[in-house]
Parts: C-alpha cells; structure tokens; sequence
C-alpha cells in the first residue's frame, strides 16, 4: 500500500509537469464542496466561475482554478491545500468559507509561503501572527461592534436578545462582541439563547425572548436559520425588528423566509443597488446572467478574493508567491465587487460596511458605515 | 466418607411468579459422581445455572466446602472451582479448539495486562504452561488432531467433548455436566461412560450431571437426587432409586 | 412563568415530538423485522421532501397530488434500497447491513448535492395548513393540530396492519425468529418489502409535515431527525412501534422544555438530552417498552 | 516462529527505511497522506479491539479522541498563543500557564482519554448491543456540547490553532507500530482470548471465570487509551482543531475502516484505514477536469464523495465480512499466497 502512495505522487509529478508545458497561471481553490456547509462552498465556486469568465486572463495567460472539495472537514481541508501547492502548484489560493477549515489550511501554506485569501473566514485569529494569509471579509468584533452601535443609535433599541449557533464560531463570535459593546453603550440584553447546527424548531428560544420583550432581537447566524427563525417568531406574534450579519445575505433568506423576514437587518458587505465599481456593476449583471439568481454575499466575497489575487499578480507582474504576497500585502483601494478595498498589515482589509433591510420580499439598502 | 463439596439448602428460583426451582437440597462429596434427573422441564438445568450464579436464586443458600457462594457473580463461582458445560452446547464458534481450552485458563492466569502488552515478564512460560494443559486436556479428551481447526467446524459429538475440555482447564472443584450425553447413540454413550470414567480417576474429579438417559446415569453415578416439577422427590443410589415408588410414579405418570 | 406559557411550551413540544415519532416507527418497523439500522431512514424523509417540492414548485401540481407522488415514490425507493442494498445482506453480520446502511445514507445526500446542489430549497406550506387559533396569549397553530392528528391516525393504523393483519403477524414472528418464519414457508421477501413500504411511507409523511413547519429543504437535512428518530426509537425500546411513538414524543418535550424552562442551558440542550436518555437507558437498559434481550 | 520473527524484524526494518526515504524525497502532501494513514491506523486497530474483538457496539471513539486533541493541544500551546486565541473569554487559570513537551502532552492526552472511559464503563456497560450503541453515541454528542459550551477551556466552536506541527512521520509511524505491537500481543494473550470469548458468547464466559465486565472495561480503556494519544497527533497534525472534527461523522468513518477491513481482524482495521486515508485522496481524481474522446469535460464536484458511497456500499455487497473477515496476517499465509501465485506464472 505504500508503494501505492509513492506511484500515486510520482503520477501527481507527472501531472504537474504536464500542466507547467501549457503554462497557464494556476490558482487554488479549497472550498466545501460537499459536507455540512456545502451550499457556501457551491455559491463561492458559483462566483468564482463567473469571476474568472469576466477576467480570464492575467499578464497574458490564462487563469486555471483548480478547485479541491474540503467535504467541510479540517483534515480535508489541511490534505486539500496540501495538494493544490504541492501537486497542482497553485501560486495562490482561495478559501475556505469556514474560519476553522481556513486556519486547518492556512498553516500549510503559511509555511510553504503560498498566500491564501479566504472570502468569508471572519474569525479574528484566521490572520493572526500568519504573513501569507488574507482575507476580503470584515472580521467579527468589527461587525458584532457595529451591529451594536447599530441597532443602540440608528434603530433606537434599548434592549436586546440573542439567538445563536453555539456550534459556529462565526455566530459566537458575533454574538460575543455584541453582546459586549451593546452593554458597554448602556444597553440591556435581557435573554440569550443558543442552539447547535442543524436544529430545526426554535420555539422554545423564541418563546423565551418574547417573554422578555427586547427592543431588537440580535440573531448572527446564517440565512437558513435566519429565515427559519424569523417564521417562528413572527408566527408567534413577535414583531420586533431581527438585526443580523453579513452570512444572511443570500436570496434564500427571502425564499425561506417569505413575509416573516420583513424588517430583518443586517449588516454586509453590498447592497447591489450601491455596487459603485465598474467591476461589480459588470460582474452583477454577469452573475445574474450566468446563474440566474440575485448576487449572494458568499459569491461575491469568493469573486473578490479571486479579483484581488489577480490584481496582485498583475501588480507583481509576476507569478512568483513571494510577490504575491507583497503584492497583495500593498492592495490600495482595490475596485473590487464589493466596493474599495483596502488590505491592512495584519491581513484584514478596510472596508465600509453597509447595512441591508428586507423590505417587501426584497433587499433594500439603509446605510453605510464608514470604516 | 470424604468432606461435602457442594451443598445446596432449600434452593428455589421463581422466575415471574413460575416455580422453576423449590427446596432443592443437594449434597455432593469429594470424589463422588452425583446425578440429578427428572422429567423434562423438572428444573434441573435451573438448578445448575442457580449454582453457578447465571441465575439469581429467590431463597435457600448454596455452600461450596464452607463457603456461601450463594448469589455470587457466574465468574467468581467458576473461579472457585465451579465448571459447567451447558444444556446446548455454547463454544466459542469462532475461536480455534485450543483457544477455547485455554479461554477458561484465564482466571488463573499468572501475569498482569501490562506483561501481556509487553511480552515481558510471566508472559511466555505462563502461556506456555497454558497451553501445555490446554494441550493435554485435548488429548485427553481425543481432540488432539483438531487442535486449530474452528470449533464450529467439529462435528457434534467431539464439541461436547470440547465443552468438557473447556470446564476441565478450569482445574475444577466440581464439575456441573448438563446433558453431556444427549444426542449420542449407546455406542457414543458407552465410550462416553468409560472415558468419564476415566477422567473421574485421573483427575480427581467430583462431578454432578443432569441427562435423561437413565442407563448411562445408573452406570456412571454414585448417588442419584430425583426432582419433578422443580420438587425434589427422591435421593438414594441407583438401586434405591430404581425402586423408589415416587420416582416410577412421576416417569410413568408424565409418560402416560 | 406562568401557566399559557407552560401550556405554549408543551404544544410545540409535542409538535416537535409527534415529528420525531413519525419518522422514528418507521426506523423501529424496518428495526424489529430486519434488526437492520437503517441509517438511511431519515434521508428518505430528505427524498420526499425534494420529490413534495419539485411536484408543487416545479410541476405546479395540486398538493395532494404532489404530496401523494412524494409518499408513493419514497416507498418505491424504500423496497428498492433494500432490495438493491440490504437483501445480499441478509444473512450477513449485523453491523455489515449496518454499514451498507451508511453507505446508502451518505449517497443519497450527495447525489443530491452533486444533483441539486446545497442551497437549500423553500417549501411551500398549503394554505389549509397555514393560520392558528389564538386564545388571549396562547397560540395554537392548526399546523400542529394536523402534525398530531396524522401522527395518532397514522400509529393507530399501524399498530392495526401489526397487530390485526395477517401481514402484520407475520412481520412480529419474523421479529421473533427470523429463521423458523422463513423455514414455515412465509415469504419473507414480500413481507419485508411491505415494512419497507410502511416505514418510508412514514418517512414520507414525516418529511413532508417536517418541511411544512421548517421549510427548508436541502440533501442533510435528514441526518439530524433521523438521528433524533434512532434516538427515540432506541429510548422507547427497538422494534416496539407505540414505544418508538413514546419516545419521539417524550424527546420533542424534553427538547422544547429544557429551553423553556432553563434558557441557560439552551447551548446544553442535547447533552441534557443525552443524559436523560442515558439515564432511562441505566435504569430500564433496552428502552421503556422494549422487550427483554435474550441472554 | 523465529523464522516469523525475522520476518518481522525485516519488515519493521523496511518500514523504517521506507519512512526515512519518505521523510527527505516526499512531498509534504505525500508526508501528510502517509501522517494521516498512521493515525487512523492506531484508532482503527485499537476500535476494532473493542467493536471487533469484545464484539461491543461502541460509537464512542470521536469523544476519546476529542479529548485527547484537546488535552495534548491545551498542553503544548504557549501561554502567549493560548491568550491570543481566547478572543471570547480567557483560558481558565492551570491551562493558561501550563505549557510542556509534545511527549509529555500525548501520555497526558491517552491516560486522560483512558481514565474517562474507565469511568464511565460502569455505567455504559450495563446495556448491551444497540443499547450501548447509543448510549456511548450519547456520550460522544454530550463531549460535543461541552466542546462547544466550555468556551474558557477549550475556546468554543473557535477552537484552538497556532499549534506547532510535531506531528512527523517518526511520531505517528512509531506510535502506530507500537500500537499495532500492543494490540497484537493483547490480543495474543489471554486477556485477548477473554475478549473473544465475551464476544462469542459472554454467558459461557462467565462461566468460564471470565469476569465479562471487566474484560470489556479493560478494552473500552486500552481503546480510548490509543484513541486520545492519536487525537494528540492529530491535533499536531492539521495544528488546529475545533469541535467540528469530531462530531459522530468521525465515528462513522472509523466504523466504515473497521467493517470495510474486516471487524475483529487487526490486520483488517489496518487495511481500511490505508485504504481510507489514501484512498479519499486518491478518489480526488474523479472532481477534476478531464478529456474524454477529444471533448474536455469539467470536473464535477461532489463526484469524489458520490463514489466513495457507492464503493462503499459494493465492497459490503460484495465481501460481506469485510476484506480480511476475521482472518489475520500470517507470514505462512503470506508465502502460501506467494508460492501459489508463483506456481501460477509459471504455469501461464
């Protein structure tokens, strides 16, 4: 069985050889596929698809994503960016949509000094202490602070409940940060109330909150649960408004949802109708052509991540990682689908944040926050 | 005569209200060979399996020499020397002959888990001494050319005696044999006879037995304890036990 | 806390219960015939909630029509998973039939995520289902009032085909002693087959009356209720079909009311769950209404 | 049998060289697939001891091996990564401080797994069967809440990283021979054959002056025992966990290892875990892009996990006791096999 491993990587040699006699410029992508979170996966790759038939080339040559599944797995995951540097010779990566399975990633590739940006991996220790490794999406305290703010200045709320995913550190994380700056702005949270992925029935979390009668109920979770949440309370005869986060924005929140998502803000990344790039302008009306569906956050961080790895390539006219990585360490202002995007030292960008409501089945745009 | 082995007082198992078991007083000596019949359904094999603790009994004590053994958990009673085979043969279907001997050597074994682990320490000449025994009891018994065949795979005859192999690397006490020749034809009993016989002799053996061939149990036992219907009814030798007019009364009666 | 409250909890408590139960007597029927896990139980419920979608969304069927392709189709595909899968089995090991079951399981939900893909679909609740009753605080949504009557209905039925048919009296023997069933000249086959029917009609009916309350429809979103189901056939004692009833039920209160009640341990709910099903199970150690194990 | 012994000897000498070629030419991908081989292999051969050889329905393995990653990463982390990492509420106090060696971290990680499943083996094993079945799938789901809710000693669902990768060939390649060596001497012994005989048939057992509850607890220990020293390199392995790894997902696999290779066959639970390990990479090959009759077709993802159902379930329709049913390595069998295949070339 050994031997097996070792005819299996002379072939990967093989392979790549092959692949280097075409050169084309060839860039990662480790996503889930399959597993748990598939659907985010699948969105990003829908994404990235129409991104790379928007700009399919790069210093003349053409771009070849290689896409690796992670079936929603850290050991997937680690093996999977193992194989897109060593065997696919990728000179960056994209993913993964999870901070966990990014981290599991990053490490490896931190190492082999490949840099790696990840569209939604929104954990604040995903870039820590790590040189190679980016991302395009706020990170959590920003977003948990500014839902605060949010929901204490601008939509008057003294009182506050949470309902979250105990089992995604994404929604723990959110709801932790929150719950912080709420209170520290001189606001209440009367209830907080958690459930584990995959749970279908929140009833009894809602009944608890509306018992307590919050001003806002405060729900960081993914647009499934989101809409899912929203019907059981509004079935329920609980009306307040559901303040939520960029992992809402998908237009199943709205299908799932229906009349019940009606004033469910949240916080997010666009809102199509302010997308003021060229860039994203052209890759809306693209994506809404190629797939048919309304722009979703996951797609458009994922077609970010892709833009702005081919836009330090072309700035490091080069395909060499290490610049790269210097590259995409000096992204200024990038006209990115999401807006302008700017990358910090640390990994993280700067971005404005934007605030979406649900307003007769549709997304309508609130405000935007300055970074 | 010798010291009394095994001794039961009053046993009785009720199982959800059904008598299986009542009053059932048991004496059985040093060196003998006890019989224990009754008609079908009498509560002999309940007896066996109270005594060795696979059943609990509802009253009544059980003594092994001295001590009460009454209720006491199946593997400890084996421990002190209680060996059984049962009523349908259970072996281990699928490990080899020899491992199913040497399987009852464990509650004597001499060395730790952590010498097992290693192969350090007692382990090889302890499992040596095992298998030697294990080894010997098998040609004893005439299974020596099946030593690493499955046991499943023995045909039904030498898998009895297998299951007495097994009870016997126990180095037991007693030996409790349920049925041990049913299913046999007379010449298989015969030969059977003749090597209990033997193993009786050689190693010391007092042994108590449950079958409904009342030739082989005439010929074999010493002392026979007749019960029906979970009573005891009679206690005497064979002969006594030939004339005893309850015991032709209870066989005749559920014969007619 | 007062007392409309308690009353509220223990509405959508049995709600979620009577769910659990449905799904979980068909787990327990295919259980007690075949002594077979089948872990592929609650992705059937995943099939006909896809097939009551595509047949209301896609096709524009009427509902009835929709939910009646849905129930006979996953009973098609019920005898063909266990004709296709589990008969060469049959007189295998246990755990083998087991693994295959997983197998089947872990196929279904990624044909559907190669097929249809992850994002998860809405399903759409016909208007008889929707709307409650309201008194002063307490909300009684007809939604859960036709989530309990189907399941009583349907556990009545069942434990009649079991107990009253001569097809049910064959599937307790064969429960009983799968080996004599088969030597008496019952065909075996046919009658596992009609289990089989049974329990993915079950499965159907639950996964359709699942999805009218949580309408979201992706390829797992079997895997957690069918796992709840297992759990609740085993609390109620494998292969008792007014057990496994008990237990979903007993399971979807307890779920409900450890939030209701201690909010603070919301984040704990399935541990106390656990504990309490552990608990039963150390005290009555094959289930509340499960039979003795032969030793 | 020393003829066997050499034999032996040779092949862990092969083995050993093999890893040492391994270890300087391979690529880190290929390191990491042979990493992961061996520590599947030490869960495996060490679940099949209690699911195969004591024949006890256990789906508990994903709990021990949780604790032993986290008992192993809690104690090689520094206290500087450890306070980084905690962004949600800090590390509780002796963890915060603590820092010691990988070895030391991974006998912490196996006697802590082990000692927890000592424990619980009282209860656990007065049910039987299915019964057990769940009661230790209970137990692995409540590992899971507690994982996920004990957010100042294990950080949540944020899990832990920064961990530093010790996990080489040597450690999980030696720690796999001994558990194999371990294993197999265990089984060898009479505490083996007192397993086997619980497994059989446990009334004649105890019969036999086998006491059946200690022999299973014996086994449920030395099983979590291995399975928590192999959760500490896997933890160092990938450098980060989080409650996800081990949900009941990761039991399943580990089931599928042992029944694929055969339950209750050492050399089988080695044979699934290659096959698992290499074999989920390797099954790679059907999501990429390929040419077929001049048109180029796209890779489909999801394929790879489509197919490997779909094997799955043949190779049980198919070898219904698994690959090795219940058979073990020989080195007789192997040179039967080998002189019979011999014989046949030569034939041809």
């Amino acid at each position: 069985m050994l031997k097996l491993v070792s005819m299996l990587s002379l072939l990967c040699l093989g392979f790549a050889a092959a692949s280097w006699a075409s050169q084309p410029i060839v860039i990662g992508a480790y996503l889930p596929m399959t597993g748990g979170v598939a659907s985010y996966g699948q969105m990003a790759w829908s994404g990235i698809t129409v991104a790379k038939k928007m700009e399919p080339d790069v210093l003349g040559r053409t771009v070849d994503v290689r896409l690796v599944d992670t079936k929603s797995d850290k050991v997937d995951a680690a093996n999977a960016v193992s194989r897109l540097i060593e065997r696919d010779k990728v000179v960056a990566i994209i993913g993964e949509m999870i901070s966990g399975n990014t981290i599991a990633g990053s490490d490896h590739a931190e190492r082999s000094a490949i840099p790696m940006v990840s569209p939604t991996a929104t954990n604040p220790i995903v870039t820590q202490n790590k040189k190679y490794i980016f991302r395009v999406c706020f990170i959590d305290p920003d977003q948990g602070r500014i839902a605060a703010k949010l929901a204490k200045d601008q939509l008057g709320a003294k009182t506050a409940a949470l309902i979250y995913d105990i089992s995604q550190d994404y929604c723990v994380a959110l709801a932790s940060f929150f719950k912080n700056e709420f209170t520290a702005l001189g606001g209440k949270i009367l209830a907080e109330t958690k459930f584990k992925t995959g749970d279908r029935d929140f009833t009894p979390q809602v009944s608890r909150i509306k018992s307590v009668n919050p001003d806002i109920i405060y729900a960081p979770i993914y647009y499934t649960e989101c809409a899912l949440i929203a019907k059981q309370a509004r079935e329920m005869g609980l009306n307040k408004p559901i303040l939520t986060g960029d992992g809402a924005q998908a237009p199943e929140l709205l299908s799932l949802g229906g009349s019940a998502v009606e004033d469910v803000y949240f916080t997010a990344h666009f809102h199509k109708d302010m997308i003021n790039t060229t860039r994203g302008k052209k890759f809306l009306e693209q994506y809404k052509k190629e797939t048919g569906k309304e722009l979703d956050a996951f797609s458009a961080m994922a077609a970010d991540a892709y833009f702005i790895i081919l836009d330090a390539i072309k700035r490091a006219g080069s395909d060499d990682s290490k610049k790269i990585r210097e590259a995409l360490a000096t992204t200024k202002d990038f006209e990115g689908v999401t807006g302008a995007i700017t990358i910090k030292p640390d990994g993280n960008p700067i971005k404005a944040m934007v605030v979406n409501k649900v307003k007769d089945g549709a997304f309508v745009y609130v405000t935007t926050i300055k970074p | 005569m010798s010291e009394t082995l095994l001794r039961t007082e009053g046993l009785t198992v009720v199982f959800g209200g059904l008598v299986a078991l009542s009053g059932l007083d048991l004496e059985i000596r040093r060196g003998e060979i006890v019989g224990l019949i009754g008609p079908n359904g009498a509560g002999k094999t309940t007896a066996f399996n109270a005594i060795t603790g696979v059943v609990q009994p509802s009253s009544g004590r059980i003594f092994l020499g001295e001590e009460d053994i009454t209720a006491r958990p199946a593997p400890k009673i084996a421990a002190k020397g209680i060996a059984r085979t049962f009523q349908q043969i259970r072996l281990y279907d699928d490990l080899t002959v020899i491992e199913n001997v040497m399987v009852a050597g464990h509650s004597s074994v001499r060395y730790t888990f952590l010498e097992a682990v290693t192969g350090l320490g007692r382990f090889s000449a302890d499992e040596k001494r095992i298998s030697e025994y294990a080894e010997y009891l098998l040609e004893l018994m005439g299974l020596s050319d099946v030593i690493s065949a499955k046991a499943s795979a023995l045909p039904y005859g030498r898998q009895r005696k297998l299951e007495i192999a097994r009870a016997l690397a126990l180095r037991p006490t007693v030996l409790l044999l349920d049925e041990p020749v049913a299913g046999m034809n007379p010449m298989e009993t015969k030969g059977f006879a003749d090597l209990l016989r033997r193993l009786h002799r050689e190693l010391n053996l007092t042994i108590g037995l449950i079958d409904h061939d009342m030739g082989f149990v005439m010929n074999v036992c010493h002392k026979i304890k007749v019960i029906d219907h979970g009573v005891p009814i009679a206690w005497g030798t064979p002969n006594e036990i030939r004339t005893d007019q309850k015991v032709i009364a209870a066989y005749l009666g559920t014969a007619a | 806390m007062d007392t409309a409250f308690v009353i509220q909890q223990l509405i959508f408590g049995i709600t979620l219960g009577c769910l659990y139960s449905l799904i979980a007597i068909g787990y327990t029927m295919v259980y007690g015939v075949i002594r077979l896990i089948n872990f592929a139980h609650g992705d059937l419920l995943m099939v006909a909630a896809y097939i009551g979608f595509f047949g209301i969304v896609i096709y524009h069927l009427p509902w009835p029509v929709a939910f009646g392709i849905s129930i006979l189709l996953t009973a098609a595909l019920g005898i063909l998973i266990d004709r296709g899968a589990y008969k060469p089995l049959r007189d295998s090991p246990r755990i083998s039939a087991l693994i295959t079951a997983i197998g089947v399981s872990f196929l279904l939900e990624n044909l559907g995520i190669v097929i249809i893909g992850g994002r998860p679909k809405s399903f759409p609740r016909p208007s008889l289902f929707e709307g409650d009753l309201q008194f002063d605080q307490l909300i009684l949504p007809y939604l859960s009032l036709w989530v309990l009557g189907i399941t009583v209905m349907l556990l009545t039925l069942v434990l009649l085909i079991v107990h009253r048919t001569r097809v049910g009296m064959a599937m307790r023997a064969l429960s009983r002693d799968f080996e004599t069933v088969r030597l008496m000249g019952v065909d075996v086959d046919r009658v596992i087959s009609f289990t089989f029917v049974l329990g993915s009609s079950l499965a159907a009916v639950g996964g359709i009356f699942w999805c009218m309350k949580y309408p979201a429809v992706e390829p797992f979103m079997g895997v957690i209720p069918g796992l709840k189901a297992f759990v609740a056939a085993v609390l109620g004692g494998i292969g008792s079909v007014s057990g496994a009833a008990l237990g979903g039920l007993l399971l979807g209160l307890a779920e409900v009311l450890i939030v209701a009640i201690q909010p603070e341990w919301s984040g704990y709910r399935d541990a106390v769950a656990f504990t309490i099903l552990i608990a039963i199970l150390l005290t009555r150690p094959t289930g509340i209404m499960g039979e003795e194990l032969p030793k | 049998m020393t003829r066997d012994r050499i034999l032996t000897a040779a092949a862990v000498g092969i083995l050993l060289a093999f890893l040492w070629f391994a270890d300087r030419t391979f690529s880190a991908y290929s390191i990491r697939i042979l990493n992961t081989i061996a520590i599947f292999s030490i869960v495996a051969v060490t679940y099949n001891l209690i699911n195969g050889v004591t024949g006890q329905f256990s789906l508990g393995p994903n709990a021990f091996i949780a604790i032993g990653s986290y008992t192993s990463a809690l104690l090689t982390l520094s206290p500087q990564e450890k306070a980084a990492s905690f962004i949600i509420d800090p590390i509780v106090w002796p963890l915060s401080v603590i820092s010691v060696s990988f070895p030391v971290s991974l006998i912490a990680a196996g006697v802590l797994a082990g000692l927890i499943a000592f424990l619980i083996s009282v209860p656990v094993f007065r049910v039987r069967g299915d019964y057990l079945a769940i009661v230790t799938l209970g137990f692995g789901e409540v590992m899971q809440v507690i994982t996920n809710n004990a957010v100042s000693i294990t950080n949540g669902p944020l899990g832990l990283k920064g961990l530093y990768p010790h996990t080489t060939l040597w450690w999980s390649w030696g720690l796999c021979i001994f558990t194999i060596i371990c294993t197999v001497r265990l089984v060898n012994s009479s505490y083996g054959r007192a397993m086997k005989a619980v497994r059989e048939d446990e009334t004649a057992a105890e019969a036999m002056g086998i006491d059946a509850f200690w022999t299973k607890t014996l086994a449920f220990t030395f099983s979590a025992f291995f399975a928590g020293v192999a959760g500490g390199l896997l933890a160092h392995l990938i450098t980060t966990i989080s409650p996800s790894l081990f949900t009941f997902f990761l039991t399943f696999n580990l089931l599928i290892i042992i029944v694929v290779g055969g339950l209750g066959s050492t050399t089988g639970a080695l044979i699934g875990a290659v096959l698992f390990a290499w074999g989920g990479e390797a099954l790679r090959v059907v999501e990429e892009p390929f040419t077929l009759f001049g048109y180029d077709l796209p890779g489909i993802p999801g394929m790879r996990m489509v197919i490997f159902s779909a094997i799955l379930i043949l190779t049980m329709i198919f070898a219904r006791s698994g690959i090795m049913g219940r058979r073990e390595f020989s080195w007789q069998a192997a040179i039967d096999l080998g002189s019979t295949l011999l014989q046949r070339i030569r034939r041809t």
